[in-house]
């Protein structure tokens, strides 16, 4: 009778960690979740990317640093597909090459990522910005003809809970706190159920109240997921790394905890010297 | 309560509505008047050339009342903006016909705006009169064709290329529509018809408002330099004249090597162009404004006189407004009623006098007799008759150049049918009542 | 649960929906039951204007949807408009049959016009009316289909894309105009006679077209109200205000751009196809860029992302154009001008907005409101 | 309007009165004679008309030619009152006696009359004169005269005089056009050893009256050699005619690709620097084509100079209006593209209404001035019409003007810091506000220049607008927004390619052609041929 409910139940059962894009679990055996391989990006002469190389374990928390310039946003965009490298490879696990697919697909299959400007629906509620983040069948017909399920409902309670905005659920997310769609925008990005988190620079503008909360939110979730940040704040970075990598002139200068890198002098001349 | 409250707001608006629409569709029925509907353009490319056809319509209607009226009533104007649009003119006539129940309406330009009104007047049996030159192929009972049909223009004109200036080739270059293709359609078949080879007739069709003439301009001329002499038969459309005309001139193609013979190009287009460059080319019409007869110039006093404005030219679908409106008016006078179809019986066989010296007569088949008068441009825009058919010629609604209507015949008195046809004895289309 | 989705937090939609259902049943009670001379009368001059009106607001609801929802502004809708008044038009030139002035059994009077021996092989089919039927969503969806596709698939938006959009409509235009084309030319399809074997200007058929368009238009707006209260309406408007965003939520975002643009498309062809038998003509014109720039204006002006807005938008626009071309046929172009400035500059909401800010002092707007 | 006919006369007669001037002076011999026959022109009817001029023609009287050249100018006038007296009117209001040059004033003649002639009288005075201008003093009136004479054929009486003139002939081109002329003529001897000489001769001659004859003979003559010779002389022609015909469609694809681009410039700044979608741009032209026809009502005697104060008053003009249009409306919805496209759109409305209402909806005549007119002859093949070459030069100018603008000036550099970034440009004092007007205003100004343009190649009226607004969009948008250099590529790629297209596929189907191509060629490069780059272009 009903042409989709075939495709309902396979998505309920994909909610789990298990991807459903890809059609078979992300192999991870090697310990990387992401391989970024001598990438590098051009835009008009200019080298946003130059032979990156990057390795993100999973369940890892890693904070990545540099100066402006040093290509942060770019690799957080050749990561999402929304910017194509002129080189090298970028893995997803051992078999999915995310060179090959384009942004939604790359985001259905478990990268989630946040702007460095907080970006939520405006016009919806934020229950509905939550709804719409939901990991599950994401194709036009069947959003057109399909409640969420129960179970999907449920999970949605927890992140509106895990995020603090159960009370604001009903209100405009536009009407929120600059900090309150930072939080929004990470919760969204639990709702798609991701392997992956590319956060960027998420307390910034926040108060040292709502940094902190941000700190305590992002290290639960690493474990769980490989959370990547990239962020200024260094007292931010320091509150939450276990590694640190940076970038400088679109390749890794150092990598290391947050001492040894503090310590390292390349590092301390690209900040300081110069 | 939401309900309740919703459902009343829904009866109050509903209400205002059909207020507003009774509005629209107000209809001050004053039978001390005899309403004239007036269907041109005033907005929209087309006012160009139509708005004029409006105040020669105001013009007429005023100076009939100055007479006294008409059965003893006024005449009142009733004039609305079809803008160009098609579809907007059948609205418009409807309008016309059934809320403000005019007794005559005189409008149209296009055939595609008269196409679009003709299935109304037919429906509500009004009475339409049709100024302009046009394609033929046409008859209803309730228009009335008072421009030329393609026998009362073009064939005379190419007549006279042939006969002396000893045209042997032609170029027909035409706007890509209905009249155009038609003209062209007719007047190949003719050329063929007198012994003119494929060869030597060269068809080019281009868009409205065609502005870059420059290699069909080029194209004509290296058709035209093969020792034979040439002419262009041109059926070009309104804006796309000037460019056209321009670029003759400025590629050195006089009148006396490749003469123009418009179609389209009368007193009113030459008023709004630098006629220098046109001297010498011609145009087909059954009046100048040049004519010198006592009518005419009564009629361009009267017309100056009206319009405020020593400038502005008459042309030949005003003459034919001229007409029209007077035959209306003697017919109803015949009549005794401006009811439709009284009208109709009553104005077949009306005569009266045309601008040009002559009588001008309605014909059983809804077009009437015209003479044909070829002129060449001047340099003051105006024209010089080098050339007039003998006497006045009868409009045929049907070519007899074409397949298609070579047996068709209209005749609304004795076979009351647009389209009968001769071979098989029988109306086509059963569209007769 | 559909009703109660589709209908409350909608008052406007409702008020407008219920006008609609109430021209419905009075129109043709007032105008075939009541005799002429009553006051209460209904002309059918005026029953085609507002059967005319009625296939505008489909059509200002079709554009409503893809730009008030979508935020893609098509300049180019006239021609799915026109496309489905040509495909109803090529129907009923056939039901002409031998009635034509040439008599030809199968071919429409243009062609024996032009000496065309055969019936274009596109021209085949139209004789059935499901044929027809299915050209006027096929037609037009098609041609959506294939554009949408090209154009969402390279990103082409806003701007960029109302223009090409623009240069669809202008090609088709000029294509339209050509006699070659085999569509009558600048004159287009005239001079129908039946539709399902009714005669066209029989009172009793224009109240059913007239029923039609109502009907259609209704349907449309619930259809419309569907899509935008689903899921995947909310994802539209997340597309409209962050494109990126939703695309990195892993929808496939020129896949919602596309089945909105094709739906839409196929309401403008059904507006243009209950059209077409109403005015009796449908030639190039409707393709001409101006007339889809205006629809874009009817839109504004009675206030986009609302849906009825659209329908108040084409009443309002439209009525005032009748008001004005006959009170005022000199100049009517001055207030119209006037309007769309007046529009753009005070009223971003339109008149839907307007009223709105009267009512916010009283209650709550619903958010929905809000483009 | 009358006093704009006048003044057209005035060149005219000016130019008859040169050609008079010499002959003023001398005595009429037969004053009887001639003075007769001047006054049968105004008395006798238009048929004969053709006679008395080729008698007029036959007497050999000086003033001869001045009255035919009069005659054929329009400038030959005849008084109402009888007896009628046939006077020129060498300058406006100038008379002088017909028969023998004595000037009399205005008044005593009262009103008068042109005498009219048709086409068949204009060629025959043409032929006529073209026989007494063999010998005239100027070489390019001898050389119109041979020319004249081929394409009126020639018979053997002129192959004698021909031949007498040529051995005396100094201009060599006269020379050799004269030469053409007495070969096309020996085509039809009877002697086959002159064919065969003259079908050499015009191998290579470009004259369009040569091919016709010259394959008659390579199919009918009844010699085999010169048949062959014929077919040669022929393939001669046609091969340089091929390359002619190239040449001739470039230029006339680079010459509606300067009409885009002066039609697109004013866009690429309003559109493509501010982002404003100007739907009212092309009444912005409108308004520039008729303030040169203001401007010519005003100077109806200056007609020649009236292009050269019409186009700063149109820059003026239209550049008032867009400060207004962008102050009045514009400046409340940047950021709002589309937006502006409505209000624009409504702008339009009310402008070309406003146009109908001030000027009436009828098409202004905008005179061309004499320079604009004619063609540059190259050879008898390849013309280039003056109006189109001075339109393409014109169109680079204004170009390159506008590029130096925006490139050298402080309010170029202003307009680009505002373009790319608003609060920033405002940071740096930079009055925004200011900036924004002058712009638009320069976009609207450049609008009204090409507005000048165009009333030289078409209809000045109220839908001058419409016709150029989509393809300027189109020429913008395919160039690149924001990238004037874009803007004058596509203008011109537009421009050939539509030529191209055009003598296979017809004008409209081009047309048609070249939007489905630019509709994929969008999809293909969103951002046009010459994209913005940066940052700021991004979305």
């Amino acid at each position: 009778m009903n042409p989709f409910k075939h495709a309902r139940n396979w998505s309920t059962k994909a909610l789990p960690v298990k991807d459903p894009n890809f059609g078979h679990p992300l192999d991870t055996s090697h310990g990387p979740i992401l391989y970024v391989e001598d990438v590098s990006v051009s835009f008009d002469g200019f080298k946003a990317l130059n032979n990156l190389n990057l390795y993100i374990d999973e369940g890892e928390l890693r904070c990545i640093i540099g100066p402006n310039g040093a290509g942060k946003t770019t690799m957080m965009d050749v990561i999402t597909g929304k910017t194509k490298p002129d080189s090298g490879s970028i893995y997803f696990g051992q078999q999915i090459n995310l060179r090959e697919l384009s942004e939604h697909q790359i985001a259905r299959g478990g990268i989630g990522r946040k702007f460095q400007k907080p970006t939520v629906f405006e016009a919806l509620s934020v229950y509905e910005n939550l709804e719409l983040a939901t990991a599950g069948n994401k194709k036009f017909w069947f959003t057109l003809t399909r409640e969420l399920t129960g179970e999907q409902r449920d999970r949605l309670d927890e992140v509106l809970y895990t995020i603090g905005l159960t009370q604001s659920r009903f209100n405009s997310a536009g009407n929120l706190s600059h900090g309150q769609k930072q939080w929004l925008e990470i919760g969204m990005l639990l709702m798609q159920s991701p392997r992956v988190l590319l956060v960027d620079e998420p307390v910034a503008g926040m108060t040292g109240e709502e940094t902190e909360r941000t700190a305590e939110l992002l290290t639960s979730l690493a474990g769980k997921h490989s959370v990547i940040v990239v962020e200024h704040d260094m007292a931010f970075v320091r509150s939450i790394a276990r590694k640190v990598t940076v970038l400088h002139q679109g390749s890794v200068l150092a990598e290391g905890s947050m001492d040894q890198v503090q310590s390292d002098p390349k590092v301390i001349e690209v900040y300081l010297g110069e | 309560m939401k309900l309740k409250k919703l459902l009343k707001t829904i009866g109050v608006l509903g209400a205002s509505c059909t207020l507003a629409l009774s509005s629209i569709t107000a209809n001050a029925q004053e039978d001390d008047t005899i309403k004239v509907g007036v269907l041109h353009s005033l907005s929209g490319t087309m006012a160009i050339s139509e708005t004029t056809l409006k105040d020669t319509m105001l013009m007429l209607i005023e100076e009939q009342n100055k007479k006294g009226g008409l059965l003893g009533k006024k005449l009142e104007p009733v004039v609305v903006d079809p803008a160009s649009n098609w579809p907007l003119f059948a609205e418009k006539t409807r309008e016309l016909l059934a809320q403000e129940k005019v007794d005559a309406i005189f409008g149209c330009w296009t055939s595609v705006s008269r196409k679009s009104v003709l299935p109304v007047v037919e429906e509500l049996n009004g009475l339409l009169f049709y100024p302009v030159q046009y394609e033929g192929e046409e008859s209803s009972r309730n228009v009335f064709y008072t421009g030329a049909a393609p026998n009362q223009q073009a064939i005379p004109a190419v007549d006279y290329l042939m006969n002396e200036l000893e045209v042997k080739r032609w170029v027909l270059a035409g706007t890509d529509y209905v009249y155009p293709r038609t003209t062209n359609k007719i007047l190949a078949a003719y050329l063929k018809a007198k012994g003119v080879a494929d060869e030597d007739i060269m068809i080019n069709y281009t868009p409205f408002g065609h502005s870059d003439w420059q290699n069909i301009v080029s194209d004509i001329k290296r058709f035209g330099s093969s020792g034979k002499k040439t002419a262009v038969v041109s059926t070009i459309n309104g804006d796309a004249n000037v460019p056209f005309y321009r670029e003759l001139g400025n590629q050195g193609i006089s009148a006396e090597d490749i003469p123009v013979v418009a179609f389209s190009v009368g007193e009113e287009e030459l008023s709004g162009i630098d006629a220098k460059p046109l001297v010498g080319h011609m145009a087909a019409w059954n009046y100048f404004m040049s004519v010198d007869t006592d009518e005419n110039n009564a009629f361009i006093d009267q017309w100056l006189a009206f319009i405020g404005d020593e400038d502005r030219v008459t042309n030949d679908p005003m003459e034919a407004h001229y007409i029209g409106f007077n035959m209306w008016v003697k017919a109803v006078e015949k009549a005794g009623t401006t009811d439709s179809d009284a009208v109709i019986d009553a104005i077949v066989g009306v005569e009266v006098p045309n601008l040009t010296g002559g009588t001008s007569k309605m014909l059983p088949n809804h077009h009437i007799t015209k003479p044909v008068l070829l002129g060449e441009i001047q340099e003051d825009g105006q024209f010089l008759t080098v050339w007039e058919t003998d006497g006045l010629v009868a409009g045929d609604a049907w070519s007899d150049y074409l397949e298609g209507s070579k047996d068709l015949k209209s005749d609304w008195v004795s076979l009351n049918c647009g389209n009968y046809n001769t071979k098989t004895k029988k109306c086509v289309g059963a569209t007769a009542e | 649960m559909l009703t109660q989705r589709l209908l409350t937090s909608d008052k406007g939609g409702m008020l407008v929906l219920g006008l609609i259902a109430l021209t419905c049943i009075v129109v043709p009670i007032l105008n075939l039951a009541v005799p002429e001379s009553s006051p209460f009368h209904v002309s059918t001059f005026a029953v085609t204007l507002l059967g005319k009106f009625l296939c505008y607001a489909l059509l200002a609801l079709a554009l409503d949807l893809i730009w008030g929802y979508a935020g893609i502004l098509s300049l180019g809708h006239g021609a799915f408009f026109a496309l489905g008044g040509y495909a109803m038009g090529m129907y009923l030139m056939r039901q002409i049959g031998d009635r034509g002035k040439y008599g030809d059994p199968l071919l429409p009077d243009f062609m024996v016009f032009l000496n065309w021996q055969d019936l274009p092989w596109y021209w085949h089919g139209f004789d059935m009316f499901w044929f027809a039927a299915l050209m006027i969503i096929l037609v037009p969806g098609i041609l959506a289909w294939v554009f949408g596709w090209l154009a969402f698939r390279s990103r082409v938006t806003g701007v960029y894309f109302a223009i090409i959009t623009q240069a669809l409509t202008y090609a088709l235009m000029l294509a339209f105009f050509r006699n070659e084309m085999g569509f009558g030319g600048n004159n287009g399809l005239t001079d129908f006679k039946d539709i399902l074997d009714f005669s066209i200007t029989a009172d009793s058929t224009r109240i059913g077209l007239f029923l039609a368009s109502g009907i259609a238009l209704m349907l449309a707006y619930l259809a419309c109200r569907y899509i935008v209260t689903s899921r995947a309406g909310k994802v539209i408007v997340s597309i409209r205000d962050a494109e990126s965003r939703t695309r990195f939520s892993g929808y496939q975002v020129e896949s919602y751009k596309l089945w909105l643009f094709v739906f839409s498309a196929v309401l403008a062809g059904i507006a243009g196809a209950l059209y077409v038998p109403q005015v009796g003509i449908i030639n190039p014109g409707e393709f001409s860029p101006l007339n889809s720039i205006e629809l874009v204006v009817w839109v504004a002006t009675g206030g986009r992302g609302t849906l009825y807005g659209a329908i108040v938008g084409a009443f309002s626009v439209n009525y005032g154009k009748t008001v004005f071309t006959t009170f005022y046929p000199e100049a009517w172009l001055f207030p119209l001008g006037l309007l769309f400035v007046l529009v753009t500059l005070v009223l971003p909401k339109g008149l839907v907005g307007l009223i709105g800010r009267f009512k916010k002092n009283k209650s709550a707007t619903n958010k929905e409101e809000q483009p | 309007m009358a006093l704009l006919k006048k003044s057209v006369c005035l060149w005219i007669a000016l130019a008859a009165c040169l050609i008079a001037l010499p002959c003023a002076y001398a005595q009429p011999q037969e004053p009887d004679e001639f003075a007769t026959l001047v006054d049968e022109l105004a008395t006798g009817s238009l048929s004969k008309r053709g006679k008395t001029v080729d008698a007029i023609a036959a007497t050999g009287h000086e003033r001869a030619q001045a009255v035919l050249h009069a005659l054929l100018q329009g400038s030959l006038q005849t008084t109402r009152s009888t007896p009628k007296q046939v006077v020129i009117e060498t300058t406006n209001d100038v008379y002088v006696l017909a028969a023998n040059g004595e000037s009399v004033a205005a008044k005593a003649l009262g009103r008068t009359k042109r005498i009219p002639i048709h086409n068949k009288l204009r060629s025959q005075i043409k032929t006529l004169m073209a026989q007494m201008n063999l010998s005239a003093v100027d070489a390019g009136v001898r050389q119109r005269a041979v020319e004249q004479m081929i394409s009126d054929g020639v018979d053997s009486d002129s192959i004698e005089l021909l031949q007498t003139l040529q051995s005396k002939e100094s201009n060599t081109d006269v020379r050799d056009a004269m030469t053409a002329a007495i070969a096309l003529a020996q085509l039809e001897s009877s002697s086959a050893e002159t064919r065969l000489t003259a079908v050499k001769i015009l191998r290579g001659s470009l004259y369009p009256e040569v091919r016709g004859p010259l394959e008659a003979i390579a199919k009918h003559d009844s010699e085999r050699s010169i048949r062959v010779e014929a077919q040669r002389s022929l393939d001669s022609i046609d091969g340089k005619l091929k390359m002619f015909r190239l040449g001739e469609n470039i230029f006339f694809g680079l010459s509606l690709g300067s009409v885009l681009l002066l039609s697109a410039i004013g866009l690429a700044i309003t559109f493509g620097v501010m982002g404003v979608i100007n739907m009212a741009h092309g009444e912005l032209m409108m308004i520039g084509a008729y303030t040169t026809w203001v401007i010519q009502q005003a100077f109806p005697n200056h007609i020649e100079y009236s292009l050269f104060m019409a186009i700063p008053a149109a820059f003026v003009v239209s550049g008032l209006v867009g400060i207004a249009i962008e102050r009045g409306v514009i400046q409340f919805l940047y950021g709002r593209p589309l937006e502006t496209l409505l209000a624009t759109f409504g702008i339009s409305l009310i402008l070309q209404q406003a146009a109908r209402s001030i000027f009436s909806p009828l098409n202004r005549a905008v005179s061309l001035p004499e320079w604009m007119s004619g063609s540059l002859q190259i050879n008898p093949a390849f013309s280039i019409t003056f109006n189109r070459l001075y339109i393409l030069l014109f169109g680079l100018m204004v170009f390159f003007a506008l590029l130096a603008v925006l490139k050298k000036t402080s309010l170029g550099l202003k307009v680009r810091a505002v373009s790319q970034n608003r609060p920033m440009a405002r940071a740096v004092g930079v009055r925004a506000s200011w900036v924004d007007a002058m712009t638009f205003g320069l976009g609207s100004g450049v609008a009204g220049i090409a507005g000048v343009a165009l009333s030289q190649l078409t209809n000045v009226g109220p839908n001058l607008g419409q016709a150029y607004i989509i393809d300027s969009f189109m020429v913008v948008v395919f160039g690149g927004v924001g990238n004037l250099w874009g803007t004058l590529v596509s203008a011109m790629s537009l421009g050939v390619i539509n030529k191209f297209m055009e003598p296979f596929a017809g004008a409209v189907l081009a047309k048609v052609l070249i939007l489905v191509l630019l509709i994929l060629f969008i999809q293909k490069k969103p951002k046009g041929l010459f994209p913005q780059k940066g940052r700021a272009a991004a979305d």
